[in-house]
C-alpha cells in the first residue's frame, strides 16, 4: 500500500480501538495501488457513519455526503466525468437501510461505481443500534432482547437488483479482500464488496464476540470460501457466512444472465 | 537450506490504538500488550515478514521490510 | 416583436434558459406541474452533449445534481411541492458543502398531494426554512415565461458565483402558460472560480469576496467536502469558532452582495398611496389593478419580489416608498404578507389578500377586494 | 378585437379535439403578425380523456394577466365542455357550439352573451372532407371567418408549422371549409 | 365479485378507456371475495399513481398516502392491529422507483401484508415517463430516443430481498390472476404479486402496442407460464416474460431456504 | 423533593411521558441526539403492551406512525435536523389527513450534519414551515427534563384532541440532560372522538370544533383517507370551494382553540422595562439572568414560548406588558427574534441575542451582552 | 348432447368506456365497437358464458348470468 | 458549597474511567436528600474512547442554568482531560487531579484556582485494592471527604443502586478510600 494514499497529518484517526473499518480501508488502498490508478482520477465518496469516515483519510478528492445519499452523489459524479474511477465507501446501514433505494438503482442502472460495504453488521456512529445486516437475535441496543428481523443477504439483493459484480469478503483474509475490490474497481459496471469488518465497541461487546484481535481471527471459523462451500452440505455450512465471488457477468448482458435458477 | 531472512519492524506509537490485533494475528507471536495496555514488540527476531499485521493494523502503525544484508 | 420571438411554455423556457446559461447535467424525477422540464431535457441534453438521467426519487435527484456539479457541471433539477420537501436535506447540504445548483420549485396546491394541477404560491416559506438548521439560498421568482427563462439564467449564474443552491419559484399556471419570448439575445454566463495553484491550496478558504475556490473534483486538487463543521481545509472539526465563523460566512457572502442579488420590479411606487407587493404570477393580475386604478385616478402602485430570500427589510422599506397601505394578494393563507408586516410593523396598514382555492387573482377580484375593504 | 386591444378566445370540448393545439397554433400566427399572446389551459390527470380547455389572448401590447376573464370569444365543442367552462361569459361575449353534437342550451340568451353561433361542425367536416381529422381547425377557420384576427396565409403558415405533411392539404381544406361555413352562416347556422 | 366490494356511487372510474387497472381491481376484489375475508378487516393502502386510485372504489378502509409510501403506512396500520389483512395496492413506478427501499425492507422483515404491483411499465398518471420496470429500448416521454436503462426484475428483486411468496401474473390470465392474488392473500408473511397491465395511453401508445383490447389480448403471445417455461430453452424464452408463482416458502425460514443458487 | 423524584434524562422523561399519555405505537431511526429514545423505546413498548418497530428510515418512520395512528394508537417517533428533514413530506401528509401523531425533534447544530453532538435551536422555523403548501402544526418546546415529560403528555394529547401532527421541540442538551422529576402523579389523558353512527358517516364532516371523528381503520367504518383535497366523504376533489374550505379548516380547528393551545411561562414581565423572550433551555440562562438583574435593582423580565406554534401576535403582545426593550437571545442566527420583530414592529426595541458555536448562552453571557449593547 | 345454456348479458353504460376489450376477448364475438365509437351487444345469442368479458372489462360494466329455464 | 446555595463539580477524564455514573451516582444521593440536581456530560463520537466530562450542580432550589460556570470542584484524572476541559475555573475552584498519572500542571496557582489537591488516585487504587475498578468511586469518596455534600450513608445506598452485587464490596472499600486519602491528604497529598 503506497503510504502517499493516506493523509498522515489527519491520523490517528478517530475509530475505537480495534475497529475494522482501518483494515478495510487498508485493503481499498492496496486495490487502487494494484491497479495503477492515476490517483487524481479517483474519487471516494461516503455517506454518514463510522466507516464514512474513511475518506477523509485518504488523499484522494473525498466527498463525505448524508447519510445513504453516497451513491446518488457517486452516480452525478461518474455521469459529469466518465474518466473518473468512482468508489463509494458505506457502512452496513447506511447502504442497507437509508440508502437501500440508491443501492438497488445503481445496481440496476448497471452505473460503473464500485461500492464497498464496510459491514459490522450494525450501527457504529450512534452507538449500536441494529441494522438491516444484523444477524437474527443479535443483541443491539435497538433489539435488546435480540434481533426479531430477518438481515438482508446484501449478496443477493444486489445480484437481484441486477448488480453485474457482486462479492463478500473478510477482513481477516486480507489478500482475498484485496482482490476483490481490485476485481470490483476494474470491473465495467456496478460492482458490489460485502467487507465483513467487526465493531468491537459495540456489536462485539453486545453479542460476547471477545476482543478485536478475536473478532479478527474468528472470521477463520465462521466464513469459508466459495469454493469450499460448494462442496459442503448445507448441515455443514449452518451457520457460516460464504466469501468469493458470487456475481461477475457482462455490462448490460441481458437480464436473464443473471437470473437465480428458481425464477427463470 | 535458504538463510534466514530478517526484518526490520516499524512501529508507529503515535498512531497505534494498543488494540491488540497484531498480537492476535502474527503467527510468530513477535508483539504482546504489556501490563499498561501498551503495544510492544517482543519477538523481532522471529518475524518472517508474512505482513499479516501491517495488513490487519487498523490503524497503519506497522511496517514490516526485509533486512537485506548485503 | 421580431422574427426572433418563439412561442414557449413556462417550463420549456426554463430548460432553454438553463442550456443557454450552460447547464449540461439534469437529475430529475417527474411531478406535476414541473414534468415537461424533464421530459424536455430527456431530449435536449443529449443535443447539447450533456446528461439527462432520471433518478429513483426527488432525494436521489438533488444528490445528483450535487455529485455532478461537484466534477464541474453546471446543473439543474425540477420539481414541484412533494418533491421538494423530499429535497430538503440535500438541500442543506448544498448549502453546506458550498455546491452550485438550481432547483426549479413549480408550486401547485398543498399542503401533501393537495391538487396537482392547480396553481398556489404556498411553498414560499418552504424555500427559506425547509432544511433544518441555519442556512441561506437565493430564491427568484418569474412571473412571465419570458421571466422564466431570463431568471434561469441568472439563477444559474448565482449559483456559480456564491457557490449556494438558487431556488427558481415558479407555479402551475406559468409553467403551462404559453408566451413568445426571444431567446436570440446572448446572455450573460458567469463561472465559478476555480483555484490554480496547488501548493497551499485550502477549499473553503476566501477572499473578501467570501466565496470559496474550491476546485472540481478529478482536477487534481484532492478536495475534502462534508456536510459536517468543517475548517478552511474541507475537513470535519467540532470547534465551536469554526462553526460560528463557517455558518456566519454562509451568510455573509450573500448578504454583503444583496445590490447584486436582490430584484425587485417598482411601477409608480413613489406616489402611491396604496401599494400592491406581490411575486410570481400574482403580480400579474396586479399590474392590470394598478393600471385599471391608476385609469381611474387613484395613486396604486406596485412592487414585485423578484428576489424573494435573501429578504432584506432595508431594501423593501426604502424599495416601498410611503403609500400607506400596502395590500399583499398572494395565493396561500398568508406567507410574503408575514415579511411585510416585519418590515412595517404598525407603520403602515398592511392588508392581507389570500386566495386559496386553486385559481389566479384576477385583477377585477383585486379590484372588488379594495371596495369591500373600503382600501 | 375589443376596443382596449385585447382579444380574449377560450375553447372547450373534449380531450381528443385537438383544441390546445389549435390555441397554440393560433397563437404563433399571432406572434408572426408582431403581436403578443399568452395561452394557457386546463391540466393534468382530471382531463385525461375528459373535458378539456384552451384559453388565448392576443393583444398588440403587454398583456399582463395572462387568463381570460371576459372572452370576446367562446367555442363549446362538447355539451360537458360548456358546462363545465361555459361560466364567466358575459355580453361582450360571441359563443360558438358544434351544434352537430350538441343543441343549443337554454341558458344562453342576449341577456348573458352577444350571440350564439350553432354549426353542425362535425357533421359538416365529416361529410365534406370525409374525415374525423381537422376538426380544430375547422373551428380555427370559423374563429378566422368571424374576427380575421390574423392575415389568412399566416395562419395557414402556422398550421403548416404543426401539421404532418401527409395532413397539410386536409388541415388547409379545413381551415377553408371553416371559412366558409362562417360565410354561409345566415344561410345554415342559427344566430341568436 | 361481489358487487358490493365497490363503491358504485363513485364510478365510473377516472381511468382512460382500456386502462388495466380496473381488471386487476377486479381481480383482487375476486381474490378477497373467494377468501371470504370479513370485509371490515380488510384495508387496502395505495400510494399515487393512476394504479394507486384503485382501493378508493373499493367499500373497503382505504389509505391513499404518498408516492412510494404504500407500504410503511400499511406496516404502521398492520402492526398496531394483527387482525386486519393490509393489502397494498401499488404501481410499478411507485413500489419501485420512489417506494424501492420500503419495498425490500417490508420483503426483508417478512411483514404479514400482500403487496399487488399494478405493472403498466411507466408512470401512467404523469405522462408516460420511464419507470425502473419499463423495458430497454421502450419509448417514453423520458427515453425519447429509448431506455437506456435496464428495468428491474421485481420478482428477483424481491426475491432477493427475502420475500417469502413471489409471483407474477398478467391481466389477460384473469384465472391465474386471482389465484395467485388469492394465494398471496393468504400467505402468512410477505408477499407480492407483479401484476402486468396495459396503459393504453402512454407506453402502449409511444411503443405502437394497438389498442387496449390487442394490448390485453396479446398478453397470451409474450407471456408463459412458469411450468411451460421450464421445459424451454433460453433461446425459446427469448423476450419472453414467465408467468407463476416463484418464492413461496415458510415465513422466517432461515434466509438460504430463498437462495438462488449460484449464491451458495 | 419526595422519595417519589427520580433522575433521569431528557430523552427517558420523553419516552415516559409518552408512555403516561398511552402512546403504543413507536417507530423511528436513530439519529443523535435524539437515538436514547428509540433505544429506550426498544425496551419500554413491549413491557407495556406496544410495539417498536425500527424503519429503514426517517421517511418509513413517520409513514409507519401515521399508519399506526389511522389504526388507533397513540404515536410518537423522535428524530434530529436531518431526518425531520426527511420528515417533511410525510408531515404535511398527516397534517391533511388528519393523522394525530407526535413527533420529537432534538436540536442539534447544523445546517446539513453539522455538528451532530453539540446543541443549536436552528429548527425553530422549519417546523413551522419546512413542508410545502398552506399546513398547521403545533409546536411545544420543553426547557427541562421535568417540561420534557409534560409536554410529552401534553402534545399525545393535543393531537388526539385535534387530529393533528405536534411536533416536540427540545435539543441536544435537554435531551442528555438528567435532572429529578416526579412521574407519580397520573397526567390528564385525552383520547380521539370516535364516530358511534355507521350510517351517514362521513369522516371529514365536523361539528363545530372543526375536529373530525374519523373512525379507526379496521373498525367497520370503511374510511378514505387521502393526501389529496378531499370533501367531508374523505374522498378526492378538484373543486376549488372544497379546497378552500378544507384548509381554512385545518388552520380554524387550532385558531379557535388557541387560549388551549397556546402557554408562555412569564416572570415579572409587569414591570419589566428589559424583557426577555426566549425558548428551551435558553430560558434558563435567562431566567438567572433575570434573577439576577432584579437582584442589582434592574426591572427585568421574562417570557418564555412553551407554545412555539401557533404563534399568534396578539396573545404575545398582550403577555409581553410594556417594556421598552425586549432582547430575544437564541441559539442561531435570529429565527424567533424574526416573529418578535413582526409584533412589534418599530414600536419597541427588539435586540436579537445569536450564539452558534454549539454551547448555551450562559446567563453571565446574557449580562455582558446587556452591558455592550448598553441596554 | 346437452341443451344449450342461454345467458343474459347485462352492460352498464354509464360505467362503460367503449374501450373495446371485451370485443377482443370475447371468443364468439358478442361485442362490437360501433361507428360512434359505442359499445354495442351484436351476438347475445351465440354468448357461452366463458366471463372473458366480464373480467377483462375494466369498468365493471359486464356482467353475464345464465337464464335458467326451468 | 458555595454561598448561594449551589455546588458545581466538574469531573474529567478517559472515556472508561466511570466518570459519568460517579457524577450520576452523587446525584441521586443528593436526590434522595432532597436536593435538586442537574447533571451533563459532554456526548459523542468525537468523545469515543477519548477524553470526557461530567458536570453535576447541586442545589437546595430550583436550578436554571443547568450547566457548571464557576465549579466549586474540578476533578481531573487524565492530563487530556484537564487539557481540554480544564478551563472556565475560578478562585472559587477547587482542583484535584490524579497525580498518579499526571504532574500538578503548572498553569495552575492561587491566582486562578482556589487550590490544587493532588492526590495519586489511580496507583492508590491498584497498591490499596489491587483493582483498577473504582476509580470513579474513590474519587466520590475524595469528593465527599472534602465537601461531606451528601450523607456517607445515602451515598452507599446510591452506589449500592448502580454497581453488581460481587462489586459492592470493592466499591464501598473504594470510597472509604477516597475519604481517607482526603483525610491524610496533610500528609501525603500536595496542596497548593
Ligand atoms: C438522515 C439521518 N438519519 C440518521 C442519522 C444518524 N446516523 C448517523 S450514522 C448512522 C448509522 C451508521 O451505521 P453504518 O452505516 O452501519 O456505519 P457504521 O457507523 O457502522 O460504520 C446513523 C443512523 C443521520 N446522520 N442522518
Ligand atoms: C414525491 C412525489 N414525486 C413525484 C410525484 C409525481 N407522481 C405521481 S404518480 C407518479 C408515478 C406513477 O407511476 P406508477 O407508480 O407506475 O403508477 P401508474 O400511474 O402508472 O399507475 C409520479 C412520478 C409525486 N406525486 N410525489
Ligand atoms: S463504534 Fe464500532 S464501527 Fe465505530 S469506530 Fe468504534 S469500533 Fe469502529
Ligand atoms: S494492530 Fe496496530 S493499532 Fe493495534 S496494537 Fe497492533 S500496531 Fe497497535
Ligand atoms: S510480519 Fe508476520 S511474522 Fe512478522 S511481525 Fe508481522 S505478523 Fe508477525
Ligand atoms: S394513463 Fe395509463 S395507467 Fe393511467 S389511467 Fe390512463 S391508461 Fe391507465
Ligand atoms: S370492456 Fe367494458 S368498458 Fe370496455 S367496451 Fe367492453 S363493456 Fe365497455
Ligand atoms: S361471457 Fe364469454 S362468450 Fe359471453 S359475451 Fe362474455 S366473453 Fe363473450
Ligand atoms: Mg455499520
Ligand atoms: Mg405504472
Amino acid at each position: 500500500m503506497r503510504l502517499d494514499f493516506l493523509r498522515g497529518e489527519r491520523l490517528p484517526n478517530i475509530w475505537c480501538p480495534g475497529c475494522g473499518n482501518g483494515i478495510v480501508l487498508h485493503a481499498l488502498l492496496e486495490a487502487i495501488d494494484q491497479l495503477q490508478l492515476d490517483p487524481d482520477k479517483v474519487v471516494l465518496v461516503s455517506g454518514i457513519g463510522c466507516s464514512s469516515r474513511a475518506p477523509a483519510y485518504t488523499a484522494f478528492d473525498n466527498v463525505h455526503t448524508l447519510h445513504g445519499r453516497a451513491i446518488p452523489v457517486a452516480t452525478g459524479i461518474k455521469l459529469a466525468n466518465l474518466d473518473l474511477t468512482v468508489i463509494v465507501v458505506t457502512g452496513d446501514g447506511d447502504s442497507s437501510a437509508i440508502g437501500g433505494n440508491h443501492l438497488i438503482h445503481a445496481a440496476r442502472r448497471d452505473v460503473n461505481i464500485t461500492v464497498v460495504v464496510f459491514n459490522n453488521y450494525n450501527y457504529g456512529m450512534t452507538g449500536g443500534q441494529a441494522s438491516p445486516l444484523t444477524p437474527i437475535s443479535s443483541i443491539t441496543t435497538t433489539t435488546p432482547n435480540g434481533n426479531l428481523d430477518r438481515p438482508f443477504d446484501l449478496v443477493k439483493l444486489a445480484a437481484g437488483a441486477g448488480a453485474t459484480y457482486v462479492a463478500r469478503s473478510g477482513i481477516y483474509f486480507t489478500k482475498h479482500l484485496v482482490d476483490h475490490l481490485r476485481k470490483a474497481i476494474a470491473h465495467d459496471g456496478f460492482s458490489l464488496v460485502d467487507a465483513v469488518a467487526q465493531c468491537p465497541t459495540y456489536f462485539g461487546r453486545f453479542n460476547k464476540k471477545g476482543s478485536a484481535g478475536q473478532m479478527v481471527t474468528s472470521q477463520k471459523d465462521w466464513m469459508v470460501l466459495k469454493s469450499v462451500a460448494e462442496k459442503k452440505t448445507p448441515e455443514e455450512l449452518a451457520g457460516k457466512i460464504i466469501i468469493g465471488e458470487f456475481v461477475n457477468i457482462e455490462r448490460h448482458a441481458p437480464v436473464s444472465a443473471a437470473a437465480p435458477k428458481e425464477q427463470a | 537450506m535458504p538463510e534466514k531472512k530478517t526484518f526490520k519492524i516499524t512501529h508507529n506509537r503515535k498512531w497505534c490504538k494498543n488494540c491488540g490485533i497484531c498480537v492476535a494475528v502474527c503467527p510468530k507471536k513477535v508483539f504482546k500488550i504489556d501490563r499498561n495496555d501498551r503495544h510492544a514488540i517482543v519477538n523481532p527476531q522471529d518475524c518472517i515478514g508474512c505482513q499479516m499485521c501491517v495488513e490487519h493494523c487498523p490503524d497503519f502503525a506497522l511496517a514490516v521490510e526485509e533486512v537485506k544484508n548485503e | 416583436m421580431s422574427e426572433k420571438m418563439v412561442l414557449m411554455q413556462g417550463n420549456e423556457a426554463v430548460t432553454e434558459g438553463a442550456i443557454a446559461a450552460g447547464v449540461r447535467f439534469y437529475a430529475g424525477y417527474p411531478i406535476t406541474p414541473s414534468t415537461e422540464i424533464a421530459e424536455i431535457m430527456a431530449k435536449r441534453m443529449p443535443q447539447v452533449g450533456g446528461t439527462f438521467i432520471q433518478m429513483e426519487d426527488e432525494i436521489a435527484s438533488i444528490m445528483a445534481i450535487v455529485g455532478a456539479s461537484m466534477a464541474g457541471k453546471k446543473v439543474l433539477t425540477a420539481t414541484s411541492g412533494p418533491g421538494f420537501s423530499l429535497m430538503q436535506e440535500g438541500l442543506g447540504y448544498a448549502c453546506m458543502v458550498e455546491a452550485p445548483i438550481v432547483i426549479l420549485d413549480s408550486m401547485r396546491y398543498g399542503p401533501s398531494t393537495g391538487m396537482a394541477t392547480k396553481v398556489s404560491q404556498m411553498d414560499l416559506m418552504q424555500t427559506r426554512w425547509g432544511t433544518h438548521g441555519d442556512h441561506w439560498v437565493i430564491v427568484l421568482s418569474p412571473s412571465s415565461v419570458e421571466e422564466s427563462y431570463q431568471l434561469t439564467i441568472r439563477a444559474v449564474n448565482l449559483a456559480e458565483k456564491y457557490r449556494n443552491p438558487v431556488i427558481v419559484l415558479s407555479d402551475e399556471t406559468i409553467s403551462h402558460l404559453r408566451e413568445p419570448i426571444d431567446t436570440s439575445i446572448s446572455p450573460t454566463i458567469v463561472d465559478r472560480r476555480l483555484p490554480t495553484e496547488k501548493a497551499g491550496y485550502l477549499p473553503y478558504k476566501t477572499d473578501e469576496s467570501l466565496v470559496p475556490t474550491i476546485a472540481n473534483v478529478g482536477t487534481g486538487f484532492r478536495t475534502s467536502f462534508t456536510g459536517l463543521v468543517h475548517s478552511e481545509s474541507g475537513f470535519q472539526t467540532a470547534n465551536g469558532h469554526v462553526a460560528e465563523a463557517l455558518v456566519e460566512r454562509l451568510r455573509d457572502k450573500l448578504f454583503n452582495n444583496l445590490d447584486d442579488i436582490i430584484q425587485f420590479e417598482t411601477d409608480r411606487v413613489e406616489d402611491a398611496d396604496i401599494l400592491f407587493m406581490s411575486f410570481g404570477i400574482t403580480a400579474r393580475g396586479v399590474s392590470e389593478a394598478v393600471e385599471s386604478l391608476r385609469s381611474h385616478g387613484r395613486k396604486a402602485g406596485s412592487l414585485r419580489f423578484i428576489t424573494l430570500f435573501p429578504f432584506d427589510d432595508d431594501r423593501v422599506r426604502k424599495a416601498a416608498g410611503n403609500g400607506r397601505t400596502i395590500v399583499v394578494p398572494e395565493l396561500n393563507s398568508g406567507q410574503l404578507v408575514l415579511l411585510v408586516k416585519r418590515v412595517f410593523g404598525d407603520s403602515r396598514k398592511v392588508v392581507p389578500m389570500n386566495k386559496i382555492n386553486g385559481d389566479l387573482i384576477s385583477p377585477q377580484e383585486i379590484l372588488s377586494f379594495l371596495r369591500e375593504e373600503n382600501l | 378585437m375589443s376596443n382596449d386591444n385585447r382579444f380574449e378566445l377560450r375553447m372547450t370540448g373534449s380531450g381528443g379535439q385537438g383544441l390546445i393545439l389549435g390555441s397554440i397554433i393560433l397563437a404563433e400566427a399571432a406572434i408572426m403578425e408582431g403581436k403578443i399572446v399568452t395561452q394557457s389551459q386546463v391540466y393534468g390527470a382530471e382531463a385525461r380523456g375528459g373535458t378539456t380547455k384552451a384559453e388565448l389572448v392576443i393583444s398588440n401590447k403587454h398583456i399582463a394577466y395572462p387568463k381570460v376573464t371576459d372572452p370576446d370569444l367562446l367555442a363549446a365543442m362538447t355539451n360537458e365542455g360548456l358546462k363545465q367552462y361555459g361560466g364567466g361569459i358575459s355580453r361582450k361575449t360571441e359563443v360558438i357550439i358544434d351544434s352537430s353534437v350538441m343543441s343549443a342550451p337554454d341558458f344562453l340568451d342576449e341577456e348573458n352573451c352577444r350571440g350564439l353561433l350553432a354549426l353542425p361542425i362535425r357533421s359538416t367536416l365529416i361529410s365534406r372532407l370525409e374525415s374525423e381529422l381537422g376538426l380544430n381547425i375547422v373551428l380555427l377557420g370559423i374563429i378566422e371567418g368571424l374576427t380575421a384576427i390574423v392575415e389568412v396565409e399566416i395562419l395557414r403558415k402556422a398550421i403548416a408549422m404543426h401539421v404532418k405533411k401527409q395532413f397539410l392539404n386536409l388541415n388547409m381544406k379545413a381551415l377553408d371549409l371553416g371559412m366558409e361555413m362562417v360565410e354561409a352562416q345566415a344561410k345554415t347556422g342559427i344566430r341568436i
